[in-house]
């Protein structure tokens, strides 16, 4: 089955060409059924080939050459896919929420009238996202993630006439793109260095010292290089300082957060940093570097999901910060801890945004100002919040317990304090955001004006599946299933793994129902107000609230002055190089003009001129020539 | 002795004299004439692409005779001229890219309603012009060639044009005229070099290239070959609109109707990087060696200053401009390299640099004449009314920002590992424009295709399929050589792993 | 025989004058008779060199006679030129022929 | 007249040399006064004279041939022709009284200077000796002409008379009244 795995992106793009042939105008339930039959497909594909993974183990990669650009072996790019524990993995994962999404985007999508072109682009992103999972190096991955981001900048322009998405279109790709540059530099530098783009065998260079470029040394490379695919993957898994991209895409449809902004390719970041692993593990200064900048992320998230206002944002903020665990697991080399979070996050913030879009539908506002009582008029959609809700807070035994806590626990194995403190805050944040969400959203009077109904079953059964899910994918890697994805994962060398123990479950556990009494207290209880509190904290409240002024201070320090460049290259352009070109026109013209007087129209005076200049000649050459003669 | 090579260059010829001949403002006859005598010396092409022996390298096609003899002229010894075409890996590759944007501008041409039958019969020459520069293997015929461009070209901008049109043209005569100088002093001066220790002066590109890497290679580090080789690299930044001898190209493209920008930013101005491949660095490596650090600045002052710029134009063809320019600084970087990853890269982005523009002008087109501006702020919202120009605008505007399935993308990615091997610091700077080319295309989109739609641009016709047709022939094309590099890179292999390791001996 | 040194002076003299009058005279019928002593004197020199000349040779009589006949055709255009100016701007002076400037 | 012998190099008096002295001083004098004459016939006639004392000078060259068209011509067609033109125009124009203007003291001294350096360059210039015996068989000039004209040189002279032709009918045009 593995050397079919081609199929599994291969079917999704089939199902986008067809889409894109039946143009713009294809009736919805064709396209949908087209859509989710795809993914349906891959889903069944990949389960086939998680479960051969399973049972056999990895396998060689499948490759073919792409392109032969000199003489020599370095001169040669490889296409081709491989499949492995981790990717095999990630099959899964992103053919069952793509499935689920797409399902759901059939409800929510209903009546938008470019429809079809909705599917189009989602399959075309599922088609990217797959490819970028079975890439087997470095030159494919960017292929991918390059056209994963496009689809994002699709998906969230989606509906364009909105300035605001066009802007935040706009944002996230350019930000990201930021993040893509260095990831490209990263991967030419290693490319240089070891005469190919695959992964292994960049990390067996790596191990046997074939790592360097005559003007880097082998450890300098490993951390220039790993910085830089670090810097990549910080764009695309919007790690600070370059999360400002993932709120403002919320301005897309809310099935396209839940897919693309929460499950899968803002995972990819993570994915590329354990994916390459060995190269990070060859330098201590970069794995700190992941660690610290995941953990200061993971706070910042959370941070600014306290206070916001827009039920999608406050996610996207969570989505954040969640990253920014997987980032700090990584960083303290739990490999397979960060990689089990990525799993079991992905079905529950994909549950979080679906419900939210569920609701979104309903009340037609994302104001969690105008939301409230909505537990009983949406109870699937209300109820499955809750657990994706309590997954995300960490409370056992739901999916988010087993692997934040296993991520806790190697920060602490690894002896940074620090860390666990940061990840200990930013976990009480989170179980006091989303339970402010959900007090905010589903109970209390409802402040809205439009009456709410229960979405159908094609938006509530993914809703249900998911929930399930968020409840019991964490079981995969939970003690008492004696770690089986982590075994299934295997260890890379290098990496480091500890197993929650029962204190630090007993603490996370504490923290979390702590965050969700003090939201209760304030918003399901109302025993407390949060105005005063906001009130009495209020330089945090107004930095949480103004998301720390990173929009702000990017504006002023790289925006304007990059306009102000342009415009002042512009005016040297035009008045400088070009003032010169038409200096020296105006002079030849002015020249010109006053020679021109001499032209009389007397053909006399030019015979004289003509005479005097033959009489002059003659003086000239009998003058040089004298010498000669004599 | 094979004639193809020389029909490509006749056929358009005799269309444009058909079109000449047409009756004044006739519109079908010459628009006939130029779409099949484009066609078939497409057809031509592709079918020469397709029968290059790729194994055996080399010229290939070649038509070839004496033309003319000059006894002693311009030296103490005889020059001889033939009248040879060919093609090779190298040529190849523009000569399929003039192919398709030939044609596609002769179809996108439909908009021109005055004069018609001049306009294809000049239009038709320059083709004829473009299609010998790239498939002459003389000197002296590819100059006499790449001076032919330019009357065609003079009178494309300057009756066809805008406004200032008759001063763009004029620009653009003076500008590239300059530049013929340099050539052609370049051209004899290395000839003669090469003549005075090889023995005999030949301006045949085979002959002469053997000579400068055999008998004759100390002429190339003779210290007047400094002179000559910073004469024709200034020469080729005129041609390639380089900074800072690139104003006329702005201007130009401002003026020109958007058929001749298709041509002149696909294909004339790619002149010079051809130039640069052929000559200076298939000539003078050892000079291209020496002063490649001054190469490469410039390359990486072009990426940046013409990013920059960029961001601030608020006209279209202004910025399709500066993209140009920054393109063509990405090839100057990488074939400075000369490595084989650095010159495939840099040929790789002259094509495809080639290709989007054209591409992202005919949109422009386009829209200019459905909405009667190509300026941002007149402009917004067009996905509504147009969809599929603007969907095809985005595609040519991500692919030109290196967006991965696209020419480009190949191009970049090879460029810079053929840099960053050789200049490690200036590549960091140039890697940096891919990131400004993403910012000022996709602004201009945002303001162009999104937000909401004018009221007065609500009912704006889409392209019919007869007028995006040109488009989606540009995007296939381009999108065949991002997703398969092969078609170019293993035709211009062996020439380019010739040219590399030219450096070295 | 006078040497040929005699002739070709009395040619350049010739010559001389014609060029004065060329430049010098207002009245375009004096500017045309004085370029006909100019034709005049190279033609003197062409017969003296073929009779006295390095390789004597009768082709220099050919050519005089060629010179003169060019010489005629000449006048007939140039006065007829006169003829159309004169009734178009009723002068004869060269001042007033000066349409060919900027 | 010594002086003037030994500039030209060794000069035997024969009647020849007087004759072409005689030609030469009226022929330069003709010249000189066509140029001082005021009225516009008088110039006409002068120049008449000049085109007469040609012809002498090319029969003392022995091209007797040349010395008739010279008369037929220059003498006859063309001083007519010109009289012609002075008629048509204004015929009793007198070239107006001029000073001695910066224009005439710079063409007056650019001719003198040209005439010197031509006076010069003949006079060092080692010419061959004047044979006593024409290039082509004696008296028989016309002959020689004759033969040389229309064999070797037939084209040009069918071109020159298309010229000629060509030559009538363009002055026909230019000098026709416009309608």
């Amino acid at each position: 089955m593995i050397a079919y795995a081609w199929l599994v992106p291969a079917i999704p793009l089939v199902a986008y060409l067809l889409l894109l042939a039946l143009g713009r105008r294809v009736h919805e339930g064709v396209a949908a059924a087209i859509g989710v039959l795809a993914t349906l497909i891959s889903l069944v594909l990949s389960l086939m080939i998680f479960v051969d993974v399973a049972q056999g183990g990895g396998q060689l990669p499948y490759l073919w050459t792409w392109l032969t650009f000199g003489p020599g072996p370095g001169h040669t790019w490889q296409a081709g896919f491989e499949v492995n524990s981790l990717n095999a993995l990630m099959l899964v994962v992103v053919s069952f929420v793509s499935t689920l999404v797409l399902l759901f985007s059939r409800g929510y999508m209903h009546g938008d009238p470019r429809f079809g072109v909705f599917y189009q682009y989602l399959l075309l992103f599922v088609f990217s996202m797959l490819g970028l999972v079975i890439s087997p190096n470095f030159l494919q991955l960017y292929v991918f993630w390059e056209l994963v981001g496009l689809c994002s900048y699709l998906l969230v322009g989606f509906w364009y006439e909105k300035p605001e998405a066009a802007a935040a279109a706009k944002k996230s790709f350019v930000v990201t793109r930021l993040g893509d540059v260095g990831l490209l530099a990263g991967i030419i530098l290693l490319y240089l260095a070891t005469g190919s783009f695959d992964y292994d065998d960049i990390a067996r260079a790596i191990q046997t010292g074939g790592l360097q470029i005559h003007w880097i040394g082998p450890q300098g490379l490993a951390t220039l290089g790993a910085l830089l695919v670090f810097l990549g993957a910080a764009g695309k898994s919007a790690q600070f300082p370059l999360h400002v991209w993932l709120p403002d895409a919320m301005e897309g449809p809310t099935p396209v957060s839940a897919l693309i902004h929460a499950a899968t390719m803002v995972a990819a970041g993570v994915y590329l940093v354990a994916r390459s692993f060995a190269l990070f593990d060859a330098s201590p200064v970069a794995l700190d570097v992941v660690a610290y900048i995941g953990g200061i992320t993971a706070i910042l998230g959370a941070a600014i999901g306290l206070t916001q206002r827009d039920i999608k944002r406050v996610i996207a903020y969570s989505t954040i910060s969640q990253l920014g665990y997987m980032m700090m697991g990584l960083g303290v080399a739990a490999y397979s801890a960060a990689v089990f979070h990525l799993f079991t996050h992905a079905f529950f913030k994909a549950l979080l945004f679906l419900a939210a879009g569920s609701v979104i539908h309903a009340v037609d506002t994302q104001d969690l100002g105008r939301m409230g009582g909505l537990w009983r008029r949406m109870p699937v959609t209300a109820s499955t919040f809750l657990f994706g809700a309590l997954a995300l807070s960490g409370v056992p035994p739901f999916a988010g317990f087993w692997s934040k806590d296993e991520i806790l626990a190697s920060t602490l194995a690894a002896g940074r304090p620090l860390l666990f403190a940061l990840g200990m805050v930013a976990a009480f944040f989170t179980a006091f955001y989303i339970f402010r969400v959900f007090f905010l959203t589903f109970t209390g009077r409802y402040r809205g004006d439009r009456v709410p109904r229960e979405s159908g079953w094609v938006m509530t059964l993914p809703l249900v599946l998911l929930a399930l899910m968020a409840l019991g994918a964490g079981w995969a890697g939970a003690p008492f299933t004696g770690y089986a994805l982590e075994r299934f994962l295997g260890e890379p060398s290098g990496a480091s793994e500890a197993g929650a123990g029962p204190g630090v479950m007993a603490i996370s556990t504490a923290v979390s129902l702590l965050g969700i009494g003090l939201a209760w207290l304030m918003y399901g209880e109302r025993a407390t107000s949060p105005e005063a509190w906001s009130r009495s904290l209020w330089p945090l409240y107004r930095l949480s609230f103004h998301k720390f002024y990173f929009d702000e201070l990017y504006q002023a320090v790289i925006v304007r002055p990059a306009f102000a460049l342009g415009k002042a290259f512009d005016w040297v352009d035009r008045r400088i190089i070009d003032g010169i070109v038409r200096l020296a026109a105006e002079a030849t013209l002015a020249v010109a003009s006053g020679v021109r007087r001499i032209q009389t129209g007397q053909v006399q005076t030019y015979g004289l001129i003509t005479l005097l200049g033959i009489v002059a000649l003659i003086a000239v050459s009998w003058s040089l020539l004298w010498g000669v003669r004599s | 002795m094979h004639v193809a090579t020389l029909w490509v260059v006749l056929i358009p010829f005799a269309a444009g004299l058909i079109s000449w001949l047409a009756p004044r403002d006739s519109r079908s006859l010459p628009r006939a004439a130029a779409l099949l005598g484009s066609l078939v010396s497409a057809v031509l092409v592709g079918a020469m692409y397709l029968g290059y022996d790729r194994a055996a390298g080399g010229s290939q096609f070649a038509f070839s005779r004496p033309w003319f003899t000059v006894g002693d002229a311009l030296a103490d010894m005889p020059l001889t001229v033939t009248f040879g075409f060919g093609v090779d890996g190298l040529s190849l590759p523009l000569l399929a890219l003039t192919a398709v944007v030939g044609f596609t501008a002769v179809w996108a041409s439909k908009g021109i309603r005055n004069r018609t039958n001049e306009y294809y019969g000049w239009l038709m020459i320059l083709l004829a012009g473009l299609y010998g520069v790239f498939a002459s293997t003389d000197l002296f015929l590819l100059f006499f060639f790449l001076e032919l461009i330019l009357i065609p070209m003079y009178f494309l901008i300057g009756i066809w044009g805008g406004a200032e049109r008759t001063k763009a043209a004029a620009k653009f005569l003076i500008y590239r005229g300059l530049s013929s100088i340099g050539i052609v002093v370049a051209f004899f001066g290395l000839a003669y070099l090469a003549g005075k220790i090889g023995g005999d002066m030949t301006l045949d590109v085979a002959a002469l290239t053997r000579q400068l890497h055999g008998g004759a290679a100390a002429a190339q580090s003779a210290p007047v070959a400094g002179a000559l080789f910073l004469l024709l690299l200034a020469a080729i930044l005129v041609e390639e609109a380089l900074v800072p001898f690139h104003t006329w190209l702005p201007f130009a493209h401002a003026q020109a109707p958007a058929p001749v920008n298709m041509i002149l930013g696909g294909v004339v101005v790619k002149t010079g990087a051809y130039l640069f491949l052929r000559v200076a660095a298939g000539m003078m490596p050892a000079m291209v060696g020496r002063y490649a650090v001054l190469v490469a600045v410039i390359g990486v002052l072009n990426i940046l200053w013409a990013g920059l710029i960029a961001f601030v134009q608020s006209d279209w063809r202004r910025l399709l401009a500066y993209t140009t320019i920054s393109h063509m600084g990405i090839f100057l970087l990488a074939a400075a390299s000369m490595t084989p990853a650095g010159l495939q890269g840099a040929l790789f982005v002259a094509v495809s640099s080639g290709l989007l523009t054209a591409l992202l002008f005919a949109g422009v087109g386009l829209i200019g004449e459905r909405a009667g501006t190509v300026d941002m702020a007149g402009l917004g919202g067009l996905s509504k009314p147009m969809p599929y120009v603007s969907g095809l605008l985005l595609a040519g505007a991500l692919g030109s920002l290196g967006l991965p399935g696209m020419g480009q993308f190949v191009g970049e990615v090879l460029s810079f590992s053929g840099s960053f091997s050789v200049f490690p610091r200036l590549s960091a700077f140039g890697i940096a424009g891919i990131l400004l080319a993403a910012v000022y295309l996709l602004r201009a989109m945002q303001r162009t295709t999104f937000g909401p739609t004018p009221a007065t641009k609500e009912h704006l016709r889409d392209g019919t399929v007869g007028e995006v047709l040109p488009m989606v022939l540009l995007l296939i094309a381009v999108i065949g050589v991002g997703v398969f590099p092969a078609v170019i890179g293993h035709t211009a292999g062996a020439a380019l792993a010739a040219l590399a390791a030219g450096i070295g001996g | 025989m006078a040497p040929i040194g005699s002739f070709l002076a009395l040619a350049a003299i010739l010559f001389c004058i014609g060029l004065y009058g060329a430049l010098t005279k207002r009245n375009i019928i004096i500017v045309l008779l004085s370029i006909e002593l100019m034709l005049n004197a190279a033609n003197l020199n062409l017969i003296a060199f073929s009779r006295l000349g390095v390789s004597a040779n009768v082709a220099g009589q050919v050519f005089g006679l060629f010179s003169m006949t060019v010489a005629a055709a000449e006048v007939a255009v140039g006065l007829a030129i006169l003829i159309a100016l004169y009734r178009n701007r009723n002068s004869t002076d060269v001042r007033d022929m000066n349409l060919m400037k900027w | 007249m010594n002086a003037v012998s030994s500039w030209f190099g060794g000069f035997i008096w024969t009647g020849q040399t007087v004759a072409f002295f005689l030609l030469a001083v009226l022929v330069v004098l003709a010249a000189v006064t066509l140029l001082q004459f005021r009225k516009v016939m008088h110039m006409a006639l002068s120049i008449g004279l000049v085109f007469l004392g040609m012809a002498g000078m090319y029969v003392l060259l022995g091209a007797d041939f040349l010395a008739f068209a010279q008369i037929l011509i220059y003498a006859g067609a063309i001083t007519i022709l010109m009289l012609f033109a002075i008629m048509l125009t204004r015929h009793d124009e007198v070239e107006e009284e001029e000073r001695a203007g910066f224009r005439q003291w710079i063409a007056g001294l650019g001719a003198a200077a040209l005439g010197a350096v031509m006076l010069w360059a003949i006079r060092t210039t080692a010419w061959p000796p004047a044979s006593a015996q024409p290039p082509w068989p004696a008296q028989k000039s016309v002959n020689a002409l004759a033969e040389t004209l229309f064999t070797g040189y037939v084209v040009p002279f069918e071109l020159v008379s298309v010229l000629l032709t060509v030559a009538l009918v363009g002055a026909v045009i230019l000098a026709r009244k416009e309608e």
